[in-house]
């Protein structure tokens, strides 16, 4: 199925304005293509300004729904008080973060969370691949990685090094996964991180790592381990936040409504990893 | 043809008592309202530059002062390093200086001729048919958008590249500013063109008629007339090289780093100004406001380039 | 001045001219590569539905409706208004003012402003147009946005333009008894036109590739719907086209190269125009 | 009667003193010729006669220039007005880069006539006093630089004759002229005579000797004589005038 | 002996037929007018004779020029080298936007010379020659555009003088030049006839008559008659020369 459920309230009329993350924006996207679809008379629009431009308009009270791949900081959430914005955050999706190589890379079969803390950490000191494990070549490593300002960035470094935003800072870096995609392509040494749908597509030219977590598992991100919390530390959820003044117009509570009944399906449908069900209740409720 | 002249004349003659009679030649002034209307209109579009320019510098100065309450100047300077979005934090406005030295450098060197040359070719040497094809041929080049640049240069030219060189990044500058080169290049060919082909024929005439080649009427008569028109050209295709974005983080990565080796990774000062100020970064936070003192840091580097640019057209310039 | 300095010089000019050639047909083969790669990925997807469609998770169904009409209305407005800005400033600066520190002030200030990234010129509307005129995230916003972003580019070739009118032809005029302004307007203008409208390609041009000042001002990025007025929300080719080739899938990159062939159409087809009256206008003398 | 007095004209570029203490006549009605060797200030002068010197920057002019008793210099002087009574034809043909047809209606035009019966009139009349409509009725649409030189200035001097000027200052019309043309013109200004008042440079010593009734003599920047045309060429009272005649060919 | 040979040469500016079956021969060292009305092509076959025309876009030509038994529209002539030979002053004055003295030295610099002291030479020598150096002697650096109309044409002749040419084109080099001036530029080709061939389109029949050694007499792209000035003066064989010459006064 094509994932148009039946949208409710075909009668509601209005404008709806989304903004922000543009990791969120495929999911929030497809739920309003469909949402538009069975509500002709309502206007939703999505922009793409980044997690920060999306809270900076939202506090302000210029957006129904912010679009964010990080939960909001205490700088915005003092923003919104003072401007008299109150907002709930629904969680939305999973992305998970994978670790790829090169296709001709020969040697490398798994990493673990302290062999990835020794790449990334401030003032590492892996030049080579041998300066991980002493048996792989003395090939320099190439490292590829999102810029340093988007969510992935934060939640990888926060994940492995231990601290947000604490990274070596001599990698390739692009805000564009393609981009990354690319580069991991066309290097032989390389070694790289970006979302995980990025590895979906792109699968046949590129080496998943699978990452070996603390009690000797190993796991490669897949649908199921992302969902089920076992790609640890790896996956990271996305969410929405929507305004509770908005929430009293019938356009944006039945949007907020269809956009969680619906986001299991549609989130798979852009190559996002669904949530739980229990979750998405949870989220429901938090509408209701 | 006398009697028409006659008739003529003498048709003007009546005209010209009757005028005399309410209008003398030396008149009064009248209240010039339409000079002075025009005036001020134009007067206001020049202000909407200005304004702009106030509007700009304000924005920058505000938050750039304030970025240096937290940062200490000489670090600003002197550091080498530009991690403001890492830990541990690094404020080396030089790490992208360097990348945005490097790119337009490039860019130039592969503009600036080329599109001289062009311009040269388009003025000078071809038949106006030809140019009248050419000339919007190749400012096509001026509207592509960026993003496509971009691709073009990771997927197109750095391979190209890679092949003589192998060794060099995935990401690098070269490639880089060789296709921001090619971007601006119409900036150039064209408005270089039109300074070019409103030189008088005669001009060129007199030199032709010394003995002088094609070539040499194109640089020595030719070039310097077109003096100012050139350089203008060529501060305007500057400028637009150093505010491009996309080709740059699309194909020399969004490396912040020190080094004037085209081969490498880099990142310029525009190029981290969008990444920010489009990205998760909380806006009026730290990091937030040092893309305003980036931003003071390019609007000081083209006023200094502007300040070069009009010393040589004073220096330089020829009128006729 | 023996028979050598001839050879050389006969050589030298041979050479430049093949060289200066080369260098044209450089710009151009690029071109054809650029245009070669994005037509052979695009064109397949051109289709009516593409035209009506609008923006689509399902590549298939995908269009750009809202982005080609976004951007229509974006560089049909910001050209009379960047022209007028323009050329109005150039004017003032070229005729109606004597040489002094103020004026070179605002010339080094255009100037400047030519190498202001985009991206400041967003920051600057989103504060004064969005916010401060309370337009909100408005066709017209962007409008004013780009208008400013590109003004320099139309001031300083209008300036060059039309510095380059000879002082003769305003001579003459003013022996006639014109005025000022009707020389300005009906010598030097018309004089100067071909090479002003050059400038007014290069910005157009500009106005129709920006993406990140419009994200600033507000542009949307979904928008399943036309704008109809200038005060409505909208989309434009550059920003649909940057979402689409940031996709993971590969068909998004394809109909990314058939959004470019939709907006290089529009780039030339608002060109031709230009083209077409710098042809006409354009006189040698 | 006289039209123009000059009252101790002083004219500087920046520095350079080109018109020192011109003091002088013009009659109405009646043809002043000026003479004198390259760069004595012959154009110079007769751009103050219609405020053009105001157009170059640096010039600073003292001293006072009546037209029909008006001091021109006068800070409230309609200088559109004054121009378009005091026509001029330069010494360098300058078309505008239009269509012949709109280079001579242009004068007519921006002083208000819309009206194009009246416009073609005003054109064929003014090409027919100026000796070109014979050449030109049939390509009035073509653009004016594809004339030759000499139809190029007879084109300017059409223009200058379409607003209907009173004064009409002329810049050597003629040196681009064969003689065919040249006695059209010459022709043309004797009949204008009768109404206009006319200053003609000239380099032509028989043209200033046959067309005109007073002749000055610049030197220099200085008037060295200003008498009838009969006296400067047949009794000058200077030996400088006397020489540059006696020098003469043209 | 005859320089230079033009054998039923015919050119067309896109369609206009500008010459007709031009055919006549110019004598080495002697001096040869063009005479004829504005428009008739005088201007047009001067630069058919340097390959001016090459740069007019639409024109066509057909038949030969001879130049030194040479066909001057051979595919291997090298132009520039021919342009080197046969300088041109043109109708209106057109110095570059430089200096007086990189004006004179201009041909010279391309040709190669460089050292300052010969260069120094030429220039002195040049504008002394076309009777410009008493005036511009101490202002040498300053921008051409400062000259007079007058000077500035005397400044182009001095620049075409400045390259030794054998043969000289002049379109009209003295109608914009006062009587003294235009007497020195006379005398200075009087002098150049012994060294030069010298061919001048003059509007000026007296100067015609009394310089020129022989004229060809131009009507609408053809030649009516070409022979001896004496002839062409007194006894002209056609009844149009003769009606052109009697209507003369210039
Ligand atoms: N725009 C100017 N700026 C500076 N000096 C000038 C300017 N125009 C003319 N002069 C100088 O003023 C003097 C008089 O020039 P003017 O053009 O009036 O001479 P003229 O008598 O008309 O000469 P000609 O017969 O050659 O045209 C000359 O020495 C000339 O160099
Ligand atoms: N570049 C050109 N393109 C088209 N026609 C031209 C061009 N130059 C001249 N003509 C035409 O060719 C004819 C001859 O022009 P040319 O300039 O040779 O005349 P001329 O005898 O020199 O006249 P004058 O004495 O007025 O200078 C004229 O009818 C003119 O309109
Ligand atoms: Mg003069
Ligand atoms: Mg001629
Ligand atoms: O656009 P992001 O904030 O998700 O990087």
């Amino acid at each position: 199925g094509q994932g148009a459920k039946d949208a409710g309230a075909t009668k509601a009329s209005g404008s709806i304005k989304i903004d922000g993350s543009s990791t969120v924006f495929p999911i929030t996207e497809a739920v309003a293509e469909e949402f538009q679809k069975a509500n002709p008379n309502v206007k939703v629009t999505v922009g793409v300004s980044g997690t920060g431009g999306g809270f900076k308009k939202f506090v302000a009270g210029d957006l129904d729904i912010s679009n964010a791949s990080r939960t909001i900081k205490d700088a915005e959430k003092t923003q919104a008080t003072s401007n008299k914005v109150d907002y709930v955050e629904i969680p939305i999706a999973y992305d998970g973060i994978s670790i790829v190589v090169n296709k001709a890379n020969t040697w490398v079969d798994k990493l673990t969370v302290a062999e990835l803390k020794k790449i990334w950490e401030p003032n590492s000191k892996v030049k080579t691949w041998k300066d991980i494990r002493p048996n792989w070549p003395a090939e320099p490593i190439k490292l590829y990685g999102p810029g340093t300002d988007s969510g992935t960035f934060e939640y990888f470094t926060e994940a492995i090094v231990g601290e947000a935003k604490k990274s070596r800072p001599d990698y390739n870096q692009s805000e564009d996964d393609n981009v990354l995609v690319t580069g991991v392509k066309g290097d032989k040494n390389s070694l790289g991180y970006f979302g995980f749908s990025y590895y979906e597509e792109n699968a046949k030219e590129l080496k998943l790592v699978p990452i070996e977590t603390g009690n000797g598992k190993t796991v490669s991100p897949t649908m199921e381990t992302i969902k089920d919390g076992s790609y640890k530390p790896l996956s990271r959820p996305l969410f929405i936040y929507v305004s509770k003044t908005s929430l009293q117009k019938p356009e944006v509570k039945s949007f907020v409504k269809y956009y969680v009944e619906n986001a299991e399906e549609l989130t798979k449908a852009v190559h996002y990893v669904p949530l739980k069900k229990e979750e998405y209740q949870a989220g429901l409720s938090k509408v209701n | 043809m006398n009697e028409a002249v006659l008739k003529n004349a003498r048709n003007r003659s009546t005209q010209n008592q009757s005028q005399k009679k309410t209008s003398g030649i030396v008149q009064k002034k009248r209240m010039n309202r339409e000079d002075f209307v025009v005036k001020s209109i134009l007067f206001l579009c020049a202000m909407v530059s200005i304004l702009t320019t106030i509007g700009i510098v304000a924005v920058l100065l505000v938050e750039t002062l304030s970025f240096f309450k937290d940062v200490s100047l000489l670090a600003f300077l002197t550091d080498t390093k530009w991690t403001p979005l890492f830990k541990p934090e690094h404020f080396g406005i030089l790490a992208l200086l360097s990348g945005s030295v490097l790119i337009t450098l490039g860019a130039s060197l592969v503009a600036l001729p080329l599109g001289l040359m062009t311009a040269i070719y388009l003025s000078e040497y071809a038949d106006d048919r030809v140019r009248r094809v050419i000339k919007p041929i190749l400012e096509v080049l001026a509207g592509i958008p960026t993003i496509v640049y971009g691709y073009f240069a990771l997927t197109f030219v750095t391979p190209l590249l890679r092949v003589i060189s192998p060794d060099m990044g995935v990401f690098n500058a070269l490639s880089a500013s060789i296709v921001v080169g090619i971007m601006i290049l119409p900036m150039v060919a064209s408005l270089s063109e039109d300074a070019m082909v409103s030189v008088p024929k005669s001009l060129r005439n007199g030199a032709y008629s010394l003995g002088a080649t094609r070539l040499e009427v194109a640089r020595k008569v030719v070039v310097p007339a077109a003096f100012s028109g050139i350089i203008s050209s060529f501060v305007l295709a500057i400028s637009r090289a150093i505010g491009e974005t996309m080709i740059v983080t699309i194909a020399a990565g969004a490396t912040p780093k020190l080094t004037l080796n085209p081969l490498e990774s880099v990142q310029t000062m525009t190029a981290y100004i969008v990444q920010v100020s489009l990205g998760d970064i909380q806006h009026g936070s730290i990091e937030y406001k040092t893309i305003f003192a980036v931003g003071m840091t390019l609007f000081i580097l083209t006023f200094l380039i502007n300040l070069i640019a009009q010393w040589l057209k004073r220096r330089f310039k020829e009128e006729y | 001045m023996g028979q050598g300095n001839w050879r050389i010089r006969k050589i030298t000019d041979r050479f430049a001219k093949i060289a200066f050639l080369c260098a044209t047909l450089f710009g151009i083969a690029f071109l054809g590569v650029l245009l070669y790669r994005i037509v052979a990925d695009g064109a397949g997807w051109l289709n009516w539905d593409f035209f009506t469609n609008f923006s689509s998770r399902f590549p298939a169904k995908a269009g750009v409706a809202a982005a080609l009409v976004g951007s229509i209305w974006i560089v049909l407005l910001t050209g009379p208004i960047a022209f007028f800005l323009g050329v109005g400033t150039a004017l003032y600066l070229e005729e109606y003012t004597k040489k002094s520190w103020f004026t070179r002030l605002i010339q080094v200030n255009i100037h400047n402003l030519a190498g202001v990234p985009s991206i400041v010129y967003g920051i600057l509307g989103l504060a004064v147009f969005v916010q401060g005129l309370m337009l909100g995230q408005a066709v017209l916003a962007g409008v004013f946005t780009m208008s400013l972003l590109v003004l320099p580019i139309i001031v300083v070739s209008s300036q060059e333009a039309i510095r380059s009118v000879p002082q003769h032809m305003r001579n003459a005029s003013y022996a006639l008894g014109a005025s000022k302004w009707q020389t300005i307007s009906r010598v030097v203008i018309p004089t100067a036109l071909p090479n002003i409208l050059t400038g007014v390609i290069l910005a157009l041009s500009r106005a129709i590739g920006e993406t990140a000042p419009l994200v600033v001002v507000g542009a949307l990025t979904f928008v399943a719907f036309v704008p109809a007025s200038p005060m409505d929300p909208f989309t434009v080719l550059p920003i649909q086209i940057f979402n689409w080739t940031s996709r993971p899938q590969d068909d998004f990159r394809a109909i990314a190269a058939a959004g470019i062939i939709v907006l290089l159409v529009v780039l030339l087809t608002m060109n031709l125009l230009a083209v077409y009256l710098r042809n006409k206008y354009q006189k040698r003398y | 009667m006289s039209i123009i007095q000059m009252k101790n004209v002083d004219l500087y570029y920046d520095k350079h003193h080109a018109l020192k203490n011109i003091t002088g006549e013009i009659n109405e009605r009646s043809i002043t010729a000026l003479i004198g060797p390259s760069g004595c200030g012959k154009s110079t002068f007769l751009r103050t006669l219609n405020r053009m010197n105001d157009m170059i920057q640096g010039v600073h002019i003292e001293g006072e220039i009546l037209v029909a008793e008006q001091n021109i210099y006068h800070a409230d002087v309609n200088v559109e007005n004054l121009r378009k009574n005091i026509g001029m034809v330069f010494q360098q043909p300058n078309p505008f880069p239009k269509s012949i047809y709109d280079n001579v209606a242009f004068g007519r035009r921006i002083h208000g006539m819309r009206d194009r019966k009246e416009l073609d009139e005003v054109v064929e009349q003014s090409l027919k006093a100026a000796a070109l409509w014979e050449e030109v009725k049939d390509i009035l649409k073509k653009p004016a630089y594809g004339l030759s030189g000499g139809q190029q200035q007879r084109l300017c001097i059409a223009r200058a004759l379409a607003v209907n000027p009173q004064i009409l200052l002329m810049d050597e019309p003629t040196s681009a002229l064969d003689p065919i043309s040249t006695a059209k013109i010459e022709e043309l200004i004797g009949e204008l005579r009768k109404q206009y008042t006319i200053v003609i440079v000239t380099h032509n010593m028989q043209q200033a000797a046959r067309i005109s009734d007073d002749t000055a003599f610049f030197l220099q920047g200085e008037i060295i004589e200003f008498d009838t045309t009969e006296k400067i060429f047949h009794t000058p009272s200077d030996q400088r005038t006397e020489d540059y005649i006696a020098g003469r060919f043209g």
